[in-house]
């Protein structure tokens, strides 16, 4: 065996240990890495703890609720399954119905979601106001949510 | 093969013999890491609640700083004593020289800190069942420290100016390692691919450690 | 080839660079004037959306500009052309003010989108990281006494810093993060009206064009002082 | 055995020395000589391969030097003007250390005499960092015996020794020399040992 195949063997020994590590790790961090939960993926348990969680979806339609000027309550959901969510605070100029957010906060004990901070999250579809109108008017106008 | 296995035995001798030798070094690397934990318990306040929540990133965050303290020491005395050399002139490559480097950083610095961790967490407030988890994470995480070290060490052995920057390099690429780690021990129900991640995160630096600091070793001894 | 020679990268760039340059402002005013001034509202951001035109060709420079020491890193170690460490050393504060522009547009943009100057998302993470990674670099060419090692090193840290690389560019993909995904993935069909589209493809070019005309101002510089042994 | 062939080093565009030719056979000592900066150490550790040389090529036993480092670095002591002895620990566990690293067959006896006659075993117990320079060099020449290979690449071995000492020095390389070892060494100063080649830079 030449020093010159035993290094190209060692780089190749190399290579394939750092793809298959690469892979294990994204296999892996798939459902763990988020800055968020989806609203299906909490359980029973998470609502017992009141361990201060974030919890990312859609503001469900016609489900919010402005109780005072800075206090709200609102539904998350991600079409499986939605949180009742309780708000006090100012609430970020991209949020509305439909629309999808991450909010931060602790079950309370009758399974409503207290939120701490709202952050509103926008997908990545940019058009002009004067284009969403006319494909509303055609009727053109199906958006998918992310 | 029989020979090369008693020079590498022998590699293991003298590195204890010198570790035997700066034993006081190692213990103040703990008795850093013990005081600063009650400089922690003391800035923050005696309510053993607040402690206890966020006692897992102490621990790890003190870990990290007081296993950069002996970095210096990785290569630099070696280095500078031409031990290295010889090293090489015995028969290792620069890459394998790294490795067994590393290992022997493992064994003779991280080891204490790892047994010193029960304690720790007897200080810290942490539940029992968490010093295990909080134990398996350390045991992968320092030893992807190890290599990170030895890459960043071998880095800075010419740089004489500044040597912060070798730290900063291992805290920079420690960042998801303490990500991960601390999850394992905030998400018990995910351990097992926690596990995984921080075990291919060992993969990756692992088998990037012979190839990116025997290249620097071989640099800096060639420039000497 | 004047990409990895230095004497022909100084003829080169010496035809080069006044149109480079001229290019560069005509782009960038005509950029700045399209994006802020002519292009729409978004139907949900409203003008806030403008900010968009400078993080996202920030964002895509900062990238492109690591790509490209990681590219000179390997053509500069396994190929052994020195024109890469020159190359490295004058570029990478380029790609650190492209990273803080982005990190600083990009907070400038979310607080009043999401609500939040900054949260620890993955995609805001390894921005961050890569930030500090080009400060690294830059620190270390400071700091080095012996200029062989300086070089070389500085190439292995590039590479072993280019791990953050796909991290960046497919954390959006691979995890749930607030920041949301790519608009411009797919080529056939991006997700964005071509009246904004326009605005975005100007300042990426003006982008590029003023990365590049200071990167040969920095290079040509870069290739004096190392002929004349400064450093 | 080593064939060193129009070897030319540069460094930062600056030339340290051309076109070099060496030759050493068995039983031949070679002796570099040259002022400070002259690059003798440079040579010494391109010969050892850690330097790559700007041009010129370098032979072990007819083959190219890299091709052929390992069994190259099994008959090869280098001695640098740097001392390798650990400062913190004593003679003895150096002397130890030292016989593990490069399986030295050495016996304990043979060893006690040389440290007998370079008056070294008075400080067996000591820790090296109290040792004079010259003792610590010595200590260093001692590595010679236990490693026991037959080519000695010695950088500045005769600095900072007694004149006693390089009598020493002196004899163990007219037996190395017998017992069809070879030696190549740098000095800056006048000795009397007998070379069969001088190569000035």
């Amino acid at each position: 065996m030449s020093l010159r195949f035993q290094r190209l063997l060692l780089i190749l020994l190399t290579l394939i240990i750092i793809f298959s590590a690469v892979l294990l790790i994204l296999y892996n961090t798939r459902e763990n890495v988020s800055y968020f939960y989806t609203p299906s993926e909490i359980d029973e348990s998470d609502m017992l703890t009141k361990k201060i969680i974030r919890i990312g979806g859609f503001v469900e339609k016609n489900s919010f609720n402005k109780i005072s000027s800075s206090s709200f309550k609102f539904r998350i959901t991600d079409e499986k399954a939605s949180i009742l969510v309780a708000y006090d605070g100012i609430l970020p100029d991209l949020f509305r119905e439909g629309q999808g957010a991450v909010i931060e906060g602790s079950f309370s004990d009758n399974n409503i979601f207290n939120a701490t901070n709202v952050f509103a999250k926008h997908d990545e579809n940019y058009m002009p106001k004067s284009i969403k109108e006319s494909l509303k008017d055609t009727g053109y106008w199906n958006k998918n949510y992310k | 093969m029989i020979s090369f296995l008693s020079k590498i035995g022998s590699f293991y001798y003298r590195e204890y013999k010198l570790n035997l030798s700066g034993f006081q070094d190692i213990l103040t690397n703990i008795i850093f890491f013990f005081v600063s934990i009650f400089i922690f318990i003391f800035s923050i306040g005696p309510e053993k609640e607040t402690i206890s929540l966020i006692g897992v990133g102490i621990v790890w965050t003190l870990l990290l700083l007081s296993s950069t303290l002996s970095l210096r020491k990785f290569y630099q005395d070696d280095f500078e004593n031409g031990n290295l050399l010889l090293m090489r002139l015995n028969g290792f490559s620069y890459g394998f020289i790294s490795i067994l480097k590393t290992f022997s950083h493992f064994l003779f610095v991280q080891v204490p800190f790892l047994l010193s961790i029960p304690i720790a967490c007897i200080l810290l407030n942490i539940a029992n069942d968490k010093v295990v988890y909080l134990f398996a994470s350390f045991a992968i995480g320092s030893l992807i420290l190890s290599c990170l070290g030895s890459i960043s060490s071998s880095m800075n052995l010419m740089n004489q100016r500044n040597f912060l920057l070798g730290s900063l390099i291992v805290m920079i690429f420690s960042v998801p390692i303490i990500i991960f780690s601390v999850g394992i021990i905030n998400m018990e129900k995910n351990f097992y691919s926690l596990m995984s991640v921080l075990v291919g995160i060992l993969l990756i630096v692992f088998s990037i450690n012979p190839w990116a600091s025997g290249l620097c070793l071989k640099l800096s001894l060639e420039n000497n | 080839m004047f990409l990895f020679n230095p004497y022909k990268f100084n003829k080169t760039a010496d035809y080069l660079f006044k149109p480079i340059l001229f290019l560069s402002i005509i782009l960038f005013s005509f950029g700045l004037l399209y994006s802020l001034f002519l292009s729409p509202d978004d139907y949900q951001q409203g003008t806030t959306v403008r900010i968009m035109y400078v993080h996202v060709p920030s964002a895509w420079l900062s990238l492109m500009t690591y790509a490209i020491m990681t590219l000179y890193s390997v053509a500069a170690l396994a190929f052994r052309i020195p024109f890469g460490f020159i190359v490295n050393s004058a570029i990478a504060p380029i790609g650190a003010v492209y990273t803080l522009i982005c990190i600083i547009s990009g907070s400038l943009w979310g607080k009043p989108m999401w609500g939040t100057w900054w949260v620890w998302d993955a995609r805001l993470t390894s921005v961050a990281l890569l930030f500090i990674i080009y400060l690294i670099i830059i620190f270390m060419n400071l700091s080095f006494e012996n200029r062989i090692v300086k070089e070389k090193v500085i190439a292995i840290f590039i590479l072993v810093g280019s791990i953050n690389l796909p991290i960046v560019k497919f954390s959006v993909d691979w995890w749930n993060t607030l920041h949301q995904p790519a608009t411009i993935s797919k080529l056939s069909k991006p997700s964005i009206d071509p009246s904004m589209m326009t605005p975005l493809i100007i300042m990426t070019f003006a982008f590029i064009m003023i990365g590049i005309s200071i990167a040969i101002l920095r290079i040509k510089t870069e290739i004096i002082s190392r002929k004349s042994n400064l450093r | 055995m080593i064939l060193v062939k129009d070897l030319s080093i540069e460094r930062s565009n600056k030339k340290i020395f051309e076109n070099v030719n060496l030759s050493l056979g068995t039983g031949k000592i070679i002796i570099l000589k040259g002022e400070n900066g002259s690059g003798k150490t440079t040579l010494l550790k391109s010969i050892l391969n850690l330097i790559e040389p700007t041009s010129g090529s370098i032979y072990w036993k007819g083959k190219l030097l890299n091709k052929n480092l390992n069994d190259f670095y099994n008959h090869v002591t280098y001695i640098a003007d740097k001392t390798t002895s650990l400062r913190k620990l004593t003679v003895q566990d150096n002397i130890n250390i030292w016989k593990k690293i490069f399986l030295s067959k050495i016996g304990k006896s043979n060893i006690e005499n040389i440290l007998k006659i370079l008056k070294l075993d008075f400080y067996l117990g000591q820790k090296v960092n109290s040792l004079s320079f010259g003792e610590i060099k010595k200590l260093e020449l001692l590595r010679l015996i236990i490693e026991n290979k037959k080519i000695w690449i010695l950088d500045e071995p005769l600095s900072n020794l007694d004149k006693e000492t390089i009598n020493v020095v002196e004899q163990t390389f007219e037996d190395h020399c017998a017992k069809e070892g070879s030696i190549i060494f740098s000095s800056h100063q006048d000795t009397v040992i007998n070379v069969t080649e001088e190569v000035i830079l």
